[in-house]
């Protein structure tokens, strides 16, 4: 296993340093998807400004100073709640949110910890915040929550299947499910013999990448998925009895998650953090940088369709990953095998 | 006044006309008077012709639409001060019970306004006597939407419409008790405070000339 | 995109919505293999789908509406008592925070009601003006109703268009009147004042913005087909049931029912002299009311132009005496406002100020078929069919 | 199937349309918009004018007006005239909690005493202090604008 950064340095160091990356840049990618999204874009989208004082510049300030407010907001937790679950919940969404990011290269070398079944491994401890969001809804002792909480448990298992089966051609392609080995195969593939671009994996899997996006933008609950938060229904569904630090865990958890998908995307279809003509040392410092673009585009796409549409019925969300997504993402493996034994 | 007769005074128009002539031929001897509201025509049914009213308002005029349906207490409200003591914060009604047009055998009467969406300009103004016992027939089995107006005629009049499903309180929290919109019950608003108003200019003490009008200027 | 881009009006999409499937599903047993306990959901009084202060209290089978009972009057203000202590312009002031979307539009049909009893017309130019600002106030309410649909159904964006839009207008009616929300301009006999110098011509340039934006809403919302799944075939108020309720304007035009009262209702103001269209549409549920509304924007839009270049010229107040005395009588003058039928009957015995006055506000009579509206639906149907009758909590508490 | 995807697409290129336009917000504190001159924002005093009529705090519909005055006597105007006795104003208060802003008050004044001001930057932290007297309506005179001139058509009227 190569050393983080290229030290030397005893396993139990690195799995410190590991640990405390990892702990680190949950949040930090939450805070920038919030600021430059949700403040930034959805505000010039709906031709307002978004906040403009905190911070001095454009409010970059904002998203910070309200996660100090909410960790310094009384713990409140209602009196009927099961307390355990109840204070549990938050911190199991979070905890699939950190899980995911493990195996995210962001470089040649730059990854916590490369597993040879990564995709299973991300797309499988994604669904874990299925469990945080169920315990919410239930320990909150709240009808809204509860409703909530079990269209989000609905919703979430119905659309892991779509979410999977659109990331099967592309580990068909690359013949791996080794992340950092599908960004190898899209950075020195060729397209018609020609190098220029590497392979990007999009070029083929346009299908599966539509259905990955549909399919996570259900997982992340947003619009036009989000019938489990359905402000205008369930007020905030499961969430509604959160608030202070435990309302933070979600926020964070929504937003991590939400970057982890898109950067899931970026490295799946659109080749992560490689650049075809890059190769060494210099891969290392420009990869990071090269996925954080992949993954803003991605997210600028995740964004816009959040803030543009509104929100399914639960019925007819089910239908469309059952009528649609899942008939749809098991034509498009079929295709892919047949064009992989074809060619 | 009651018993005005619509002569050389206000007339109907054509499609009031129309619609006094239909409920005319319909209703014969339950309509106890009619008149004339700037160019609508009001119809005064006995009360126990009340729910037949709007039957054939429904069936044989068009009037397919509910207004609304409301009651009036013609009692004159009692005085919130005293005569002569120079608070004209509220308008000053006449003192001796009158009734509207059409008429009214009593204190109460409710009445409803039934339009309709197919004919032009084509509405009538009804109105019944409730006696003393407050009961009313209810419009529910013909007009679906009388059922809030019946519940708010109920709360705020205490009139009891027979056949109306569930009378409850509509506006007002279920232990409320009084009916206020009836001329009896008391604005608290306007008697928890004094009148602002009231307060006139005093002259100096030993300054004289109390006589002069403080507002008038030169 | 253009009306005709969207779907037939009457054909039904496919959409996996039978409404016979769960109209009457209350009545029958909703889940037999596995009977399932009811839950009781209390909507409201704070809640961000009421507009205010409307409960709703339902019982669920799953989501599943089985009954619900509206709730209202927290917001009982007792208007109707509150009138009968008031002299005639002080009741103005009050009458505007009926509805308080559109107040310009409420005051007309109860100062049209005190004229007529006092025998005055207002001038032309008056009734010009008021016509011009009871469509400008029209406007504003259906903007924000094109944006709130919107919002209602989850779409945070539209919601930030129709305020936007809404203030356009909203900055024209203040600089006519002096305030945004509550003009209180009207007076018996005519208005307060004139038109400030430079209104025509912002009036024209903010109505053509108007017609932008409802291109806008048609392309954000109406022709989303996430919007028409979520809006047709929900809700359906049958033309009969509607008009029984009471239910009347945008609501019962969509419906189908070709009833307005600016053009069949006893004539008020000069809609008859303008070029205009009332709009319809058969199928009855919340898409046709959203574009039944949409439309009838345009057309306020484009009524609103055609009277600036027909505003005639004169005085705006008639002859009135200085102290209002309405003769004895009784008068019921009601008009189509943007939520409805607004009506005012007023007894008069001669007085400063009125004996009786009955407020027939719009929303109270849209309200009062949610409970036979709402049974078999699903929540987030609840949501829609309250966004897609549009009332106003003061409208329909008074 | 072809205008469901036209319809998803429409909508996308509205708010991204809408992204690369100038945003309408005005950024408040820092700068502001002009209020229309009718506009409704708070009632000026003119402590000359009033005679102490009370016609304002008969007319409120709110009661929200409290006039005190008392009569003084003032020198003749004219050499060898009787003394004149004149209302003086000791308290106008408006109180903005309860005003309902109908201007019925600015009709009635018989004296010009009254005006509107589009002055809107007098929110208080607490409710009773929304009691302001004679001397800060006073105050807002200054901000009390000329009538801005009428639309073509008006018949202007000849007093004011």
């Amino acid at each position: 296993m190569n050393p983080v950064l290229a030290l030397d340095i005893g396993w139990g160091t690195t799995l410190a340093i590991k640990a405390v990356i990892v702990l680190a840049i949950v949040p930090l990618t939450a805070l920038i998807l919030g600021y430059v999204f949700l403040l930034k874009m959805m505000s010039h989208m709906q031709s307002r400004l978004g906040p403009m004082d905190p911070g001095g510049f454009h409010g970059w300030y904002q998203l910070l100073g309200d996660g100090i407010k909410f960790l310094q907001k009384e713990d409140i937790m209602p009196a009927e709640a099961d307390r355990r679950v109840f204070a549990l919940a938050p911190a199991v969404v979070v905890l699939s949110t950190f899980l995911v990011f493990v195996v995210i290269p962001a470089g040649p070398r730059l990854v916590v910890q490369p597993l040879d079944v990564g995709v299973f491994y991300a797309l499988a401890v994604s669904s874990l915040s299925v469990i945080g969001v169920l315990m919410a809804g239930w320990a909150s002792s709240n009808k809204y929550a509860l409703l909530g909480g079990l269209r989000a448990a609905a919703q979430l298992i119905a659309y892991e299947l779509p979410l999977v089966l659109a990331v099967v051609g592309v580990v068909v392609q690359a013949g791996t499910m080794n992340l950092e080995g599908i960004v190898h195969f899209q950075q020195t593939g060729e397209l018609f013999g020609w190098s220029g671009i590497g392979f990007p994996l999009i070029l083929t899997q346009f299908i599966g990448f539509a259905l990955f996006m549909v399919a996570a933008q259900a997982e992340l609950t947003q619009p036009p998925f989000d019938m489990p938060v359905a402000e205008s229904e369930l007020v905030a569904g499961y969430m509604v009895e959160y608030t202070g630090f435990r309302f933070l865990f979600f926020f964070i958890g929504e937003f991590g998650t939400a970057f982890a998908f898109a950067a899931l995307a970026a490295t799946l279809f659109l080749g992560g953090w490689a650049t075809p003509w890059v190769h060494g040392t210099a891969a290392d410092w420009l990869g990071p940088l090269v996925l954080f673009t992949k993954v803003m585009l991605v997210a600028f796409l995740m964004f816009w369709a959040r803030f543009t549409y509104p929100r399914f019925r639960e019925d007819q969300l089910q239908a469309i990953a059952w009528k649609w997504l899942i008939p749809i993402a098991l034509f498009n493996i079929m295709l892919t095998g047949v064009l992989k034994v074809a060619f | 006044m009651p018993d005005e007769t619509p002569e050389g005074g206000p007339t109907l128009t054509e499609e009031s006309a129309g619609v006094l002539a239909a409920l005319q031929a319909e209703l014969g001897d339950a309509i106890v008077e009619h008149a004339i509201a700037a160019g609508d025509v009001v119809v005064r049914v006995k009360p126990d012709a009340w729910r037949r009213t709007a039957q054939v308002c429904k069936d044989k005029l068009g009037c397919d639409y509910l207004s609304f349906i409301a009651g009036i207490d013609w009692m004159p409200a009692p005085l919130l001060a005293d005569e002569g003591s120079g608070d004209t914060s509220a308008p000053v009604q006449p003192r001796e019970q009158t009734y509207g047009v059409a008429g009214s055998a009593g204190r109460y009467q409710a009445f409803a306004v039934v339009e309709s969406t197919r004919r032009k300009a084509t509405r009538a103004i009804l109105k019944t006597d409730v006696a003393d016992d407050l009961r009313v027939e209810s419009w529910v089995s013909v007009y679906a939407g009388a059922d809030w107006h019946e519940r708010e005629a109920w709360e705020m009049y205490g009139f009891v419409f027979d056949g109306h499903p569930s009378l409850r309180h509509l506006y007002l929290p279920a232990e409320f008790e009084g009916h206020p919109l009836r001329k009896d019950f008391p604005l608290l608003a306007r008697e928890v405070k004094p009148w602002p108003g009231l307060v006139d200019v005093e002259p100096m003490p030993g300054g004289g000339d109390d006589e002069e009008a403080p507002a008038v200027p030169e | 995109m253009t009306t005709t881009d969207l779907p037939e009006p009457g054909k039904l999409p496919d959409v996996d919505v039978d409404p016979s499937a769960f109209r009457h599903l209350a009545d029958a047993q909703v889940n037999v293999e596995l009977d399932t306990g009811d839950m009781v959901l209390n909507i409201g009084p704070q809640h961000p789908a009421t507009h205010g202060t409307l409960r709703l209290v339902v019982r669920l089978d799953g989501e599943r509406v089985i009954a619900a009972d509206p709730i209202i009057g927290y917001m009982h203000r007792g208007y109707e008592k509150l009138t009968e202590f008031r002299t005639y312009p002080q009741i103005t002031t009050l009458i505007n925070r009926i509805d308080w979307l559109s107040s310009f539009a409420n005051e007309v049909p109860f100062i049209s009601a005190a004229e007529s009893l006092m025998s005055i017309e207002a001038p032309p130019r008056a009734q010009y003006i008021r016509t011009i600002l009871t469509e400008l106030s029209r406007i504003a309410t259906f903007l924000l109703f094109l944006g709130e649909m919107g919002l209602q159904v989850g779409a945070i964006t539209p919601a930030f268009y129709g305020f936007r839009d809404r203030e356009y207008v909203l900055n024209l009616i203040e600089a006519v009147t002096g305030g945004r929300f509550h003009p209180n301009f009207n007076r018996i006999g005519g208005l307060k004042d004139d038109l400030p110098w430079g209104f025509i011509a912002d009036c024209r340039g903010t109505m053509q913005k108007v017609l932008a934006s409802c291109d806008e809403f048609e392309d954000l919302v109406a022709g989303n087909p996430i919007f028409q799944a979520r809006t047709r075939s929900i809700g359906i108020i049958p033309a009969e049931l509607g008009a029984a309720y009471g239910v009347s304007g945008s609501n019962l035009r969509a419906s189908g029912v070709d009833w307005d009262l600016r053009r069949d209702g006893v004539p008020y103001l000069v809609y008859n002299d303008l070029d205009w269209k009332v709009w319809t549409h058969p199928d009855g549920d919340s898409f046709a009311r959203y574009w039944v509304r949409l439309q009838e924007t345009r057309e306020s839009a484009r009524m609103v132009l055609q009277m600036l270049d027909m505003l005639p010229a004169g005085p705006i107040m008639a002859k009135v005496p200085r102290i209002i005395k309405v003769p004895e009588g009784e008068v019921f003058v009601n008009t189509e406002n943007p939520l409805g039928e607004m009506g005012y009957y007023v007894i008069s015995k001669g007085a400063t100020g009125p004996f009786r006055v009955k407020i027939r506000s719009a929303s109270f009579s849209n309200v009062s078929i949610l409970p036979w509206l709402l049974r078999g639906v699903y929540i987030p149907d609840i949501i829609t069919i309250l966004a897609g009758l549009y009332f106003i909590l003061g409208d329909i508490d008074r | 199937m072809k205008r469901e995807i036209k319809g998803m697409l429409t909508g996308l290129g509205v708010t991204f349309r809408t992204m690369t336009h100038r945003a309408v917000t005005v950024q408040y504190p820092h700068e502001r918009e002009e209020p229309p001159t009718r506009a409704r924002g708070v009632i000026a005093l003119k402590e000359e004018n009033c005679t102490v009529c009370m016609l304002c705090a008969r007319s409120c519909p709110d009661w929200c007006i409290y006039i005190e005055g008392h009569k003084e006597q003032r020198p003749p105007r004219r050499e060898g005239g009787k003394p004149r006795s004149v209302s003086v104003l000791d308290r106008f208060d408006i109180d903005y909690a309860l005003c309902m802003y109908c201007g019925i008050c600015v009709e009635v004044c018989p004296f010009d005493a009254l005006f509107w001001s589009p002055e809107f930057e007098y929110s208080e932290s607490r409710i009773a202090e929304l009691l302001h007297d004679k001397d800060k309506l006073g105050e807002w005179m200054e901000t009390v604008p000329e009538p801005e001139p009428l639309e073509q058509g008006a018949v202007v009227k000849g007093k004011k």
